[in-house]
């Protein structure tokens, strides 16, 4: 648990100094989108790999959030802040009703429910265009702010986001090393067993269903308030997707594995450019290259990656690279 | 070592920001924004090739008063994130002092606020009303507003004394901004919609809708959307032996929906820019000089026919020549140019932009144009 | 403690298990022997929840608790072991058996990720009942081992102290001795008769008769899906009945 | 147009594009039901078919006969590619791994496709003639005869194929349970590999059957790949009928949602009476349930 604590400090501490070597850059930015990412990702790792439950349709909880805040701060003129609990409650209600007859669903047939739901809510955002604006996006969405206080720029923005993003690592970790977090990595191993010891896994994933649901809605409401638009297109199929991906390349069941996974796909591109024209290939390739050569994720995969290099640096036979 | 000691000198000097004007020639930096790939490459891709010919051509005859543009194309998707970011860094990190582009209005609106906050000036290829009206201070467009498209088609309707209509729209942003117009004007024509249907992006068979249309009182049918759905359409109408006029917005002029859409592409009506029928033009036509320059490029660059996506970006790149023609260096002194650009014949038409106007086309700018023999004839 | 009343399974148009009835008494350690197939571990998966009988009744002290789910069941105090250990592999020895406090803690989703002060408090007596159960199954120096990475025998005697972290009015054990060598098995009866003499009601499904017969107080004997015969050790012995279905006629 | 004369068509329509979603759905029933993989690049079969057809017969100037087995062909060889390259190597193949490695292949395949052939929508010729046939005043084009031929052709073949010949035995015992399958000697990783070959050959050619009506370019894949999951799926991920009577469960929602209720809303509808299905049948609409063993 003390090592823990270090780790979270360590990672504060590097995401607090961040901003400072970039100011002016366009990194800063990009770097509000990590902390967007992150979030996300940590909320989809809680059920993908605590309890080891797909969801192809995260997006949509995403997408829920950012017009929740979008509709009624824009529209309707309601207190921004008011709205975001409101958007997690409100979301996470729905994902906990809809989660008993969905999880009850196992491997394909879960990843085909949840596709099912992601898209059904996408053509509800491209469809109600009295309330969203359908295809062509809601603008005028208003910053956050806080007294006088507006969240206008970049900087400020990466310091609420990255806030909220660390109180959230921060939590999920505390649940990792609970009874909470036990039980759901022992569904992960045994449910039978988990079972008879008297888990009620059915509620219990249900539950992190809902939690995770909720975060991707604060998320969603972040996102609204920062970009002040937003567009369907965000929030499809393609976007659920690239968060499964995150979660896996950065390592299941590793909550600063989701901070690797998100930054590194939101990088990417940005790394990619180089590439041009063929960004879209070499995304591709890395992502084939990546599950065949770390199967654990980035998490574990670059500890084993050094200690590969250092053992042939130093010439030493060192093949026995701790995994698991 | 006296190499080392000159090379850290020249570095201290671009560190400190001196040095910039000493080195001449720097070229003028230009963004773009164009969503090359995804689902509205059929924009993208035509824009960025044309924004990349035109400035190569600008730069083989010498540049703009001796000095050389450098055009910066980011890829944005056709989503609005990344728009967002893309745009962040033609800002922050390349510096530009203009942008082209975003290619849909989603991504335009997107990167709106950022421009204003950042006082650069953007000139959009994205159609939407919203874009320019209401008027934003450092946001142009190039595209014609589909309003003008769909008065074509309302204005050649009552003239042949058709008042009942079915809509059939794509669900992305180009079908909903023209669902959106042909609602919003059909009672100033006093046109009635009997029914109003959509399809996907990527459906393959749109029977069950025509099917719908054929039971109304429909008399004529106007669908909206980009290639392929329109010619699957055309084809499935042909197959059900739907006897109603067929109409199609300006998304697909061009030579690639009569090539889709085969036979069944006989006697459809579109509205168009003027590019695709160029030849047909009389000479006394102001754009016909610009607009057989840029098919003719085009073909010669990219040895396909140019269509007036492209024409978009065309005239994005040649509005913003003509601000740095006259004077203008710095975003807030091209912003001010571009609004002075009046009786500018480019390839939508001609524009004339001023401090109330920032999309600067008049009614004229579409044509309406018959496919008769897998070709285009000018509809009077 | 434990009684079955006239229960039958069917498996498609397979019978596994007919009309049966025994019961266990409390504080004794039953044990139900019978050839391969007799359907042992089909009326296990019946007692601990894992399957719903189709016919007949189960109770627990006199509770009926057809057809419960297992979760409910534990928080009712009756847990299980398996032939196949199943222990929570990823996890450690220690959090396996704290794993098994689950019903014996009730801090929520909210409780755990704030770590409000009741939660820390519950959390200080989770690791101190998972340390005491390991001491008594003798594994607490490997507290910190990956269970994953047991010998099997260690990993039978962890699944056993995380059963008993729930502190369970009954014990069923699929199996114990499955895999364990001689004198692994002696050490098992004594850890059984331990758990018997802190007052636990013990059931066990065992093919080691050597074992059976040292540490049962009880013994009902399955063969076909019927009860073929109930006694103490001695009568099963001599029970020309059995020795007839284990040898074979 | 009458109201029966409009159902007659929607029924039609639905079965004409069913048939597509079935099609597409039998190379994912056939990958599952041998490997348990969900091969999300399977979609990329059907757009390589299509494209692959396309390029041989206006760029390489094959005739028709000629090209659409060669197509077949090479998109066969890339599905074996795909096996030996991509899905082979991996070591720890738990299935959320090949989720991301399948999608990680498809948008690769994707992108090669773009790069090679660009952007552009192509058209392939009907197979023979464009004139509708008229059945009670509804239409139907002779390619969808096509179709639905290929479709019988192609559930038949398998259903030979699984039961009959040595291969396909081997390869349904490998479905059935790996171990043992290996351990009577069946080479297991070859089965995989066949699978990969039978099914990319089933994508290719639903892709090249369907080319004349709905066109094909470079991401056409991705929804004719979804909304072939879907159909197998609802066929409980079956190599014969099950799939294609899925396929055409699908077809025929989205076509009475379309004309009934809202063509904006047809896929969603499609996808609520999907979830609905899901949650009540779990093991698709026409599998028998299986109890779980502990």
């Amino acid at each position: 648990m003390k090592r823990e604590v270090v780790k979270f400090i360590i990672f504060a501490a590097l995401v607090m100094l961040a901003p400072l070597p970039l100011k002016q850059s366009y990194l800063l930015n990009v770097l509000v989108f990590v902390g967007i990412n992150t979030l996300l990702a940590v909320a989809l790792n809680l059920l993908l790999g605590f309890a080891g439950q797909i969801s192809l349709g995260h997006a949509a909880f995403f997408g829920m959030g950012a017009y929740l805040s979008g509709i009624l701060t824009a529209n309707f003129g309601l207190n921004p802040w008011l709205i975001i609990v409101l958007a997690a409650v409100t979301v996470g209600g729905l994902a906990f009703v809809l989660g008993f007859p969905i999880l009850k669903l196992k491997g394909h047939y879960l990843a085909m429910a949840t596709l099912g739901f992601g898209i059904i809510f996408y053509i509800v955002f491209n469809e109600t265009i009295g309330l969203t604006g359908g295809p062509s996006g809601l603008p005028g969405i208003p910053n956050l702010a806080i007294g006088s206080l507006t969240f206008d720029n970049d900087l400020k923005n990466y310091y609420l986001i990255w806030g909220v993003t660390l109180l959230t690592i921060l939590l999920c970790v505390n649940l990792a090393h609970s009874r909470i977090g036990r039980a759901l990595r022992a569904i992960h191993d045994s449910e039978v067993a988990a079972r008879v010891m008297g888990v009620n896994v059915r509620l219990l994933k249900v539950q992190i269903f809902a939690l995770s649901a909720a975060i991707s809605a604060v998320a969603g409401s972040l996102y609204a308030h920062t970009m002040t638009f937003i567009s369907p297109t965000s929030f499809g199929f393609n976007f659920s997707v690239e968060l499964v991906t995150m979660v896996i390349i950065g390592g299941l069941g590793s909550i600063y594995g989701s901070f690797l996974g998100a930054a590194l796909l939101t990088l990417l591109p940005e790394l990619l450019r180089a590439f041009r024209d063929y960004d879209i290939i070499a995304y591709g390739a890395l992502l084939v290259f990546m599950t065949i050569f770390m199967p654990g994720g980035l998490v574990r995969g670059i500890p084993d990656l050094m200690l590969f290099l250092w053992s042939r640096l130093t010439g030493k036979r060192g093949g026995n690279a701790q995994t698991g | 070592m006296l190499g080392k000691t000159l090379a850290a000198a020249q570095i201290a000097l671009l560190v400190l920001g001196v040095g910039n004007s000493a080195l001449a020639a720097q070229p003028i930096k230009i963004g773009a924004l164009f969503a090359v790939t995804g689902p509205a490459s059929f924009l993208g891709e035509p824009e960025r090739n044309t924004a990349q010919m035109v400035v190569a051509e600008i730069n083989r005859a010498g540049g703009i008063k001796g000095q050389m543009l450098e055009l910066i194309v980011y890829d944005t998707q056709g989503d609005a994130t990344k728009a967002v970011q893309a745009a962040n860094r033609l800002i922050k990190e390349d510096r530009v002092v203009a942008i082209i582009g975003p290619s849909t209005t989603g991504d335009t609106m997107a990167v709106i606020p950022l421009v204003e906050k950042e006082q650069i000036p953007l000139i959009s290829c994205a159609a939407g009303i919203k874009i320019t009206e209401p008027l934003k201070k450092w946001v142009f467009k190039t595209a014609q507003n589909d309003s003008l498209a769909v008065a074509k088609i309302y204005e050649r309707l009552v003239r042949q004394k058709i008042s009942r209509v079915a809509i059939l729209t794509v669900s992305d942003s180009f079908g909903s901004s023209g669902r959106e117009q042909l609602k919003a004007q059909a009672a100033r024509f006093g046109i009635q919609i009997e029914t109003d249907d959509t399809y996907g992006p990527k459906d393959t068979d749109m029977t069950a809708q025509l099917t719908r249309i054929r039971g109304s009182q429909a008399q004529a049918l106007i669908c909206w959307g980009t290639n392929p759905g329109p010619a699957v359409i055309a084809r499935n109408a042909k197959q059900l032996g739907l006897k109603l006029p067929l109409y199609m917005s300006h998304g697909v002029s061009s030579k690639k929906f009569i090539e889709l859409a085969g036979d069944a592409a006989e006697g459809i009506t579109l509205p168009s820019g003027r590019v695709l029928v160029a030849e047909l033009l009389p000479e006394s036509d102001r754009q016909k000089k610009s607009l057989l320059g840029f098919v003719k490029d085009y073909q010669r660059h990219y040895n396909k026919e140019g269509d007036h996506f492209g024409g978009h970006a065309w005239d994005a790149v040649m509005l913003l020549k003509g601000a740095i023609e006259r004077g203008a260096d710095t975003p807030a002194t091209i912003r001010e140019q571009l609004e002075k650009s009046r009786g500018f014949a480019g390839i939508g038409g001609i524009f004339n932009f001023s401090p109330q106007d920032h999309a600067g086309l008049a009614s004229d700018a579409f044509v309406l144009v018959e496919i008769k023999n897998r070709d285009w004839l000018l509809v009077k | 403690m434990l009684r079955l009343a006239d229960v039958t399974m069917t498996f498609g148009g397979l019978t596994a298990l007919q009309d049966f009835s025994m019961t266990a008494r409390r504080g004794e350690i039953t044990g139900i022997i019978g050839p391969n197939g007799a359907g042992k571990t089909t009326l296990f998966n019946i007692v601990s929840g894992i399957y719903t009988q189709t016919t007949g009744k189960v109770f627990l002290e006199e509770r009926d608790i057809s057809g419960m789910p297992p979760e409910r069941l534990a928080s009712l105090g009756m847990v299980r072991t398996f032939q196949n250990i199943e222990l929570f592999g990823q996890l450690t020895v220690l959090e396996n058996v704290m794993v098994g406090r689950h019903t014996r803690s009730n801090s929520g989703i909210f409780a755990c990720a704030f770590k409000l002060p009741n939660h820390l408090r519950e959390e200080r007596q989770i690791r101190e009942q998972a340390l005491k159960w390991l001491e008594f199954a003798g594994i607490a120096d490997l507290c910190q081992v990956t269970a994953a990475n047991l010998p099997f025998g260690k990993g039978r005697l962890l699944e056993i102290a995380r059963a008993l972290a729930l502190e369970p009015r009954l014990l069923l054990m699929d199996e114990p001795a499955a895999g364990l060598n001689s004198r692994e098995t002696l050490e098992l009866a004594l850890l059984i008769k331990r758990i018997r003499d802190i007052g636990v009601t013990v059931v066990l499904v065992e093919h080691d008769m050597e074992l059976v017969m040292d540490v049962c107080d009880a013994i009902v004997v399955l063969n076909l899906g019927c009860k073929l015969a109930t006694g103490t050790p001695r009568q099963i012995q001599e029970n020309p009945a059995v020795i007839a279905a284990y040898l074979g006629e | 147009m009458n109201l029966s004369q409009q159902i007659l068509q929607y029924i039609l329509s639905g079965l004409s594009t069913g048939a597509i979603y079935g099609l597409v759905g039998l190379g994912f029933a056939i990958i599952f039901s041998s490997t348990a993989i969900v091969n999300f690049a399977q979609g990329e079969f059907v757009m390589l078919g299509g494209m692959l057809s396309v390029f041989f017969l206006e760029v390489v100037k094959l005739p028709l006969w000629l090209a659409v087995p060669v197509a077949i062909l090479t998109a066969t060889m890339t599905g074996v590619a795909f096996e030996r390259l991509a899905i082979r190597p991996l070591k720890q193949a738990t299935p959320l791994s090949l989720v991301i490695i399948t999608i990680g292949g498809s948008i690769l395949l994707r992108g090669l496709a773009m790069l090679f052939w660009g952007k552009d929508t192509h058209a392939l010729p009907p197979f023979s003639g464009n004139e509708p046939l008229t059945l009670a005043g509804a239409t139907i084009l002779p390619q969808h005869l096509w179709i639905f031929a290929v479709t019988l052709l192609v559930i038949t073949g398998n259903k030979l194929f699984f039961y009959y010949s040595i291969s396909g035995k081997a390869m349904r015992a490998c479905a059935h349970n790996r171990r043992a399958a290996s351990l009577v000697g069946i080479d297991v990783q070859r089965m995989v590999l066949y699978s990969f070959a039978l099914s990319s050959a089933i994508g290719a050619m639903a892709g090249i059957i369907i080319a004349p009506l709905t066109m094909t370019s470079y991401d056409v894949g991705i929804m004719l790949g979804l909304k072939g999951f879907c159909a197998a799926i609802i066929g409980g991920m079956s190599s014969g009928l099950g799939t294609v009577i899925g396929g055409i469960v699908l077809g025929l929602l989205e076509s009475f949602g379309a004309g009934f209720v809202s063509s904006g809303y047809k896929d969603a509808i499609a996808f609520v009476i999907l979830l609905l299905i899901l949650i009540i049948r779990p093991q698709g609409l026409f599998h028998r349930g299986e109890s779980e063993r502990v």
